[in-house]
């Protein structure tokens, strides 16, 4: 066992893939000679030459639209969108053509394309570059949306991503690159399907995905002295949601709490509270209670970006106000 | 009322207040009460039915020697 | 002989208005002449005839407005041999015109349980003019008289006749589940159809003062009506589930309660001797215990010190005038429940003994009136039986105190300067201290010492 | 009134001194216009339904740049495309039944006239968002360098798709990594409604396109023989490493941007201008004057697509709905979501 960061992580998944298909090639604003804006893909230009680690121009619609051409064209490309901040240009080409050329097409055309994306805020950047859109592309039929929350999936996500024949978007939360993990040396396959049980309770069933898993935890560990034990479900993947962990844990706990760093109205927590709604209606204690980030454009000063993003005490009070 | 019969008022009067328990339960010396788990009001009880059928006063006094099974069997057989 | 309709000229036109025909009848028209010029709301446009021919009638006037598909004019097959090439197929079958697109009739756009059609005033009811649909009604044994239809001009179409017995198959909400005026949670209400619990009985200590799933596990077991109410499969399961639902009482009440604790010895020779007087004049079955003493005792000693009596809820405590004495009632296998004796302040020991045989005696074969569980004022938790010297509650909330007594057990006491040998219990007091405080709770414990100096006056 | 290049003169049949193959253009270009013809009808009679882009008059860019490419070479197309599917060889029984929105369609009816795609034949579908092929037709071409494939990709689109974001950056990707795209701009003048005088500050496409050091030429939409002539040396080069070609086709369509659209924008002394360049036309008086088609001939080619369409019609008009429990797949591959 070592430990690692999740950024070393995601860039040990990218040269695994890179050396065992000579289809995989990475492209994106940055990745070659600037190593990365995250400093991700450091060293791999180096290693695998620029046909395979391909810096773009500024044209984020232009190369991602390259991107789902070349895996019609049978690559398996691995495009790098620097931020979702900047995924709005590339929205049309993930939306109306990666999504929606193997339904068009009536099952001739597939995309295997993976596009990976930093996402959330914290880190004073402002408004414009700190979104949190994952529920948006959550909502696109033809997508399936990951987001790695741990640096185990961090490493084990991106390989079966890139065996999954229609598109993956691959969402890492801005936060989570300098925090370590431990992982083996010849890391476990991993699967890119189902939700994992993160902490286990009986009384309150929390929801967590991507840069908001490490708060669920911590309010977990606050409210066990408390006396309230807390489930707490890392989703993993955003679509298609996996409803059967989900439903197999609310039906015991009765109480349900989602955190999601999105914003509140029509996010990916309004969707899995009114399934909860409608599947396990009979089986609720209380109502759904969704810790989200406030609904303003992200404020720079520390003390507000804190207040707008959720926070471990938020979820405690929303806990407590369902556990009276 | 022989002893055997005694013993059998005894397990018919204990089984209509609480059916789970069993007279053999009840080891040489140990008191009913703590063997079987009755309270106050369940000894009340016993006492109670014991009185009725056998018709006989059963006073307070006497609560001591109907708490093991060797005092209340030795109690119903002896005529007093 | 064939039809000239009015085409389609776009994905949402619906209707179109002949704003004016440039043939007449008689004229000779052949495949692509322009024949008339259409308003779409949009534009004019000029539409073209597929087919060669003579006009026979102009069934629409200029500035006649009309759906897509709505014949516009006859035409008589053309004088000339058919050129083959010219003709268009007959219609085929398969994609009919619908005159108007009957947004109805597309079962993707009503939902399943599609709302019965909004009438307006003027449309008329149960217009059935199809002997199919007439026959269909009747099949389904429909009454169709009060039936708005979707058709044109407000005739009722198969789809309303079978969208109206579908309405009647969907299943209302389960009967069973008719929801009590009390705000409860989802499954509280599940549970109390599944438990057999008359939820308009229980009170709820959840959020907002709603039922939620203890009140009604609680209530479940205390309330299993002989008429074989649903009781849960097995002993174990309601056993665990009272555990359970105890077990989250307590850990609330020890969260939010800050109990004070007070104990003191009380000296009960008198009593004693009260009591064996009064039950050697008594059968068996009449006889007392001191448990009945004690209860009365307290109960008298509740009235002095009203902090002790009431509900602490939302912030704040409501004393309660009635005393209904909760008594903590041991389960045969365990489990602990403590049903109310009702105005017990007004109960001697022998009032209260009938009382409290009666309580145990339902409470150990599952007879309790939901009343009963649902509003004890003040619990008192009895020990002694089992050899413990004294006991420190847990408040049961709402409730704001809980009385402890421990076992009757010879204790040296000084009396008059000498030492005797008198026989004593040891009582308890958990008191809640955003209600009362140690002083009250003093006052209440000397009290109770007072009354059971002098049983005779209880 | 915009100015007219020069009508095409006789030698430029007697270039393509293969009478045979003109006889095949003229034949594919009658057929496209005649099934197009056909879907006005249809249209009316709303057995096609939503939007319809026709191209009767673009036929010459289609049958030209269609000839000279490979069955290997690629195709990204638009949303005014059924010229260009069934020069590419879609029948006209599966490109109507798709119009018609039948199962037997050759996109299963999911796509319908903006979306044919076929994929045997490298036709990589028509695409409702301007220009948004573009970057498709860059990709294509950099999945073929990098697996030292050799094929052309040609991409088409209007004179519109100049003004979009994605014209700049594919064009600048294209030339940046050498690729093998060759850019077929079909410039009719306007985009939907707006003629190009009021959309681009530079008209001439063709020197906009070489500001990307990109090789560009413009050639004459209305005549098969010259597009397909500058068709095949573009693609040859292309082929040949020389990098993304452009080919700025002049051209006019005789109705209307969709079916729905009165046409107020353009005057009618102008499309009649245009008609008489129509290539048709121009092609058959060209062939019969050298006296390779004669009256029969083109009789019998008429009556020959007459049949075609016919049967496309009644194939389609009988077609099948696809049974509504399919609606869910191919969301995903072969995977039912949960």
């Amino acid at each position: 066992m070592s430990v690692i960061t999740y950024r070393e992580a995601v860039r040990q998944a990218l040269r695994e893939a890179l050396l065992r298909d000579d289809r995989v090639f990475v492209m994106g604003e940055d990745v070659g000679h600037y190593g990365g804006s995250y400093a991700v893909t450091l060293g791999l230009l180096e290693e695998f030459g620029s046909e395979r680690i391909r810096d773009t121009p500024l044209s984020e619609s232009g190369f991602v639209g390259a991107g789902i051409g070349a895996a019609l064209g049978g690559m398996r490309p691995i495009v790098e969108v620097m931020t979702v901040n900047f995924s709005l240009l590339a929205l049309d080409q993930i939306m109306n053509n990666a999504a929606s050329l193997l339904y068009m097409s009536g099952g001739q055309l597939n995309v295997p394309l993976v596009i990976r994306m930093a996402t959330g805020a914290g880190r004073q950047v402002g408004a414009q570059h700190s979104h949190s859109l994952e529920g948006w592309f959550a909502h696109i039929p033809g997508l399936r949306i990951l987001a790695p929350a741990t640096v185990a999936d961090a490493r084990g996500m991106l390989w079966p991503a890139l065996q999954d024949p229609d598109p993956v978007l691959i969402f890492e939360h801005a936060m989570l690159y300098n925090t370590e993990g431990e992982l083996s040396e010849t890391p476990e396959e991993v699967d890119i399907d189902t939700a994992a049980v993160r902490r286990v309770g009986d009384d309150v069933t929390i929801i967590a995905y991507g840069g908001t898993l490490r708060t669920a935890l911590e309010a977990a560990e606050q409210l066990a002295t408390d006396g309230v034990q807390c489930e707490v479900i890392d989703l993993r993947c955003l679509r298609p949601l996996d409803m059967a962990t989900i439903r197999a844990s609310v039906s015991r706990t009765h109480r349900m709490v989602v955190v999601d760093e999105g914003w509140r109205s029509g996010s990916l927590s309004a969707e899995i509270a009114a399934r909860v709604s409608e599947e396990l209606f009979y089986d609720l204690d209380a109502p759904v209670a969704r810790v989200c980030s406030a609904e303003v454009p992200m404020p720079y000063a520390k003390h507000l970006e804190d207040e707008a993003i959720p926070q471990v005490s938020d979820v405690v009070v929303a806990v407590h106000h369902m556990v009276t | 009322m022989t002893n055997d019969e005694a013993r059998a008022l005894m397990r018919s009067v204990l089984r209509s207040i609480a059916p789970e328990v069993d007279l053999d339960d009840v080891a040489q010396g140990e008191t009913i009460q703590e063997a079987l788990e009755l309270d106050s009001f369940d000894f009340l009880q016993f006492v109670t039915g014991l009185a009725e059928v056998t018709g006989r006063e059963m006073p307070e006094r006497d609560y001591p020697k109907l708490s093991t099974v060797e005092g209340c069997v030795e109690y119903l057989t002896q005529a007093h | 002989m064939g039809n000239f309709t009015m085409p389609s000229l776009g994905a949402d036109m619906e209707f179109g208005r002949l704003t004016h025909w440039l043939v007449k009848p008689g004229d000779e028209v052949k495949h692509g002449d322009v024949v008339a010029v259409v308003d779409t709301e949009k534009s004019e446009i000029e539409i073209e005839i597929f087919e060669d021919g003579t006009i026979e009638e102009l069934v629409v006037p200029e500035g006649g407005r009309v759906p897509v598909g709505t014949v516009l004019a006859r035409l008589a097959a053309a004088k000339t041999a058919e050129v083959p090439s010219a003709t268009t197929p007959a219609q085929p079958s398969t994609s009919t015109i619908a005159p108007t697109v009957d947004r109805d009739d597309q079962r993707r756009s009503t939902s399943r349980f599609a709302a019965p059609l909004s009438t307006s005033a003027e449309t008329p009811l149960g217009l059935v003019e199809s002997p199919l649909v007439r026959h269909l009604a009747e099949r389904l044994h429909l009454d169709v008289s009060s039936l708005a239809g979707s058709g044109p001009g407000g005739v009722v179409t198969r789809a309303d006749v079978e969208r109206a017995a579908r309405l009647i198959e969907t299943p209302a909400v389960p009967r069973q589940l008719v929801l009590s005026h009390r705000p409860s949670s989802p499954l509280a209400r599940r549970l109390a159809v599944e438990l057999g619990v008359d939820l308009g009985a229980v009170s709820g200590t959840g959020p907002g003062g709603s039922v939620i799933e203890r009140d009604v596990r609680l209530a479940a077991h205390a309330v299993q009506s002989s008429e074989g109410a649903y009781t849960p499969s097995t002993n174990e399961d309601r056993q665990r589930a009272m555990q359970h639902a105890i077990g989250l009482l307590m850990a609330r009440s020890k969260r939010e309660i800050p109990h004070y604790y007070l104990a003191t010895t009380i000296q009960l020779s008198n009593a004693i001797a009260w009591l064996e007087d009064v039950n050697n004049a008594r059968p068996a079955a009449e006889r007392l215990l001191l448990a009945s003493v004690l209860l009365s005792a307290t109960a008298r000693a509740v009235v002095k010190v009203p902090e002790m009596n009431g509900f602490y809820d939302q912030g704040a405590f409501s004393p309660s005038e009635k005393v209904h004495l909760g008594v903590a009632i041991s389960q045969r296998g365990g489990g602990l429940i403590a049903p109310a004796i009702h105005d017990a302040e007004t109960l001697a020991p022998q009032a209260m003994m009938v009382h409290l045989t009666d309580l145990v005696r339902r409470a150990r074969t599952g007879r309790l009136r939901s009343s009963e569980m649902s509003d004890p004022t003040i619990t008192v938790t009895n020990l002694g039986d089992l050899g413990v010297d004294s006991v420190l509650g847990v408040i049961y909330p709402p409730q704001v105190a809980i009385v402890g007594f421990g076992r009757l057990k010879d204790q040296p006491w000084v009396e008059d300067g000498a030492l005797a040998i008198r026989p004593c219990i040891i009582v308890t007091l958990s008191g809640d201290h955003r209600v009362s405080d140690g002083m009250r709770g003093a006052r209440f414990l000397t009290e109770i010492d007072h009354w059971l100096q002098e049983p005779e006056k209880l | 009134m915009s100015e007219i290049p020069n009508a095409p003169t006789s030698s430029n049949v007697g270039a393509a001194d293969d009478a045979q193959h003109t006889l095949h253009l003229l034949r594919e270009m009658l057929r496209i216009r005649r099934f197009e013809e056909r879907c006005v009808e249809l249209y009316s009679r709303s057995a096609i339904r939503g939007f319809l882009h026709l191209g009767i008059g673009e036929e010459a860019c289609a049958v030209g740049v269609m000839e000279a490419l490979t069955p290997e070479d690629a195709i990204v197309a638009t949303y005014r495309e059924h010229g260009h599917a069934l020069a590419r060889g879609l029948s006209m029984r599966a490109t109507l039944a798709e119009l018609e929105g039948k199962l037997e369609g050759c996109s299963r009816g999911r796509g319908g006239s903006m979306h044919l795609f076929d994929a045997t034949s490298h036709f990589y579908g028509g695409n409702g968002i301007v220009a948004a092929g573009l970057p498709l037709a860059v990709g294509l071409a950099l999945a073929d360098h990098l697996q030292g494939r050799r094929r052309v990709t040609a991409c088409f689109f209007g004179d519109g798709a100049v003004a979009e974001g994605e014209f700049h950056e594919s064009m600048n990707l294209a030339a940046l990594w050498h690729l093998p795209v060759l850019f077929c701009c079909e410039n009719n003048l306007y985009a939907m409604g707006t003629a190009l005088r009021y959309t681009e500050s530079e008209v001439d496409l063709s020197l906009k396109a070489s500001s990307y050091r990109i090789p560009a030429w413009e050639v004459d939409g209305m005549d098969v023989l010259a597009v397909e002539d500058a068709a095949r040396n573009a693609a040859q080069a292309v082929l040949e490493g020389g990098g993304p070609h452009f080919l700025e086709m002049r051209t006019y369509r005789f109705r209307a941007h969709s079916m729905y659209d009165p046409d107020r924008y353009r005057d009618k002394a102008e499309i009649d201008l245009w008609k008489h360049r129509d290539p048709i036309p121009a092609l058959t008086t060209a062939l019969s004057e050298r006296g390779v088609l004669s009256e029969g001939d083109l009789e019998r080619m008429e009556t020959e697509i007459a049949a075609e369409v016919d049967d496309a019609v009644a194939f389609a008009d009988a077609g099948t709905n696809e049974p509504i429990e399919f609606l869910e797949r191919f969301v995903t591959s072969d995977r039912v979501i949960a």
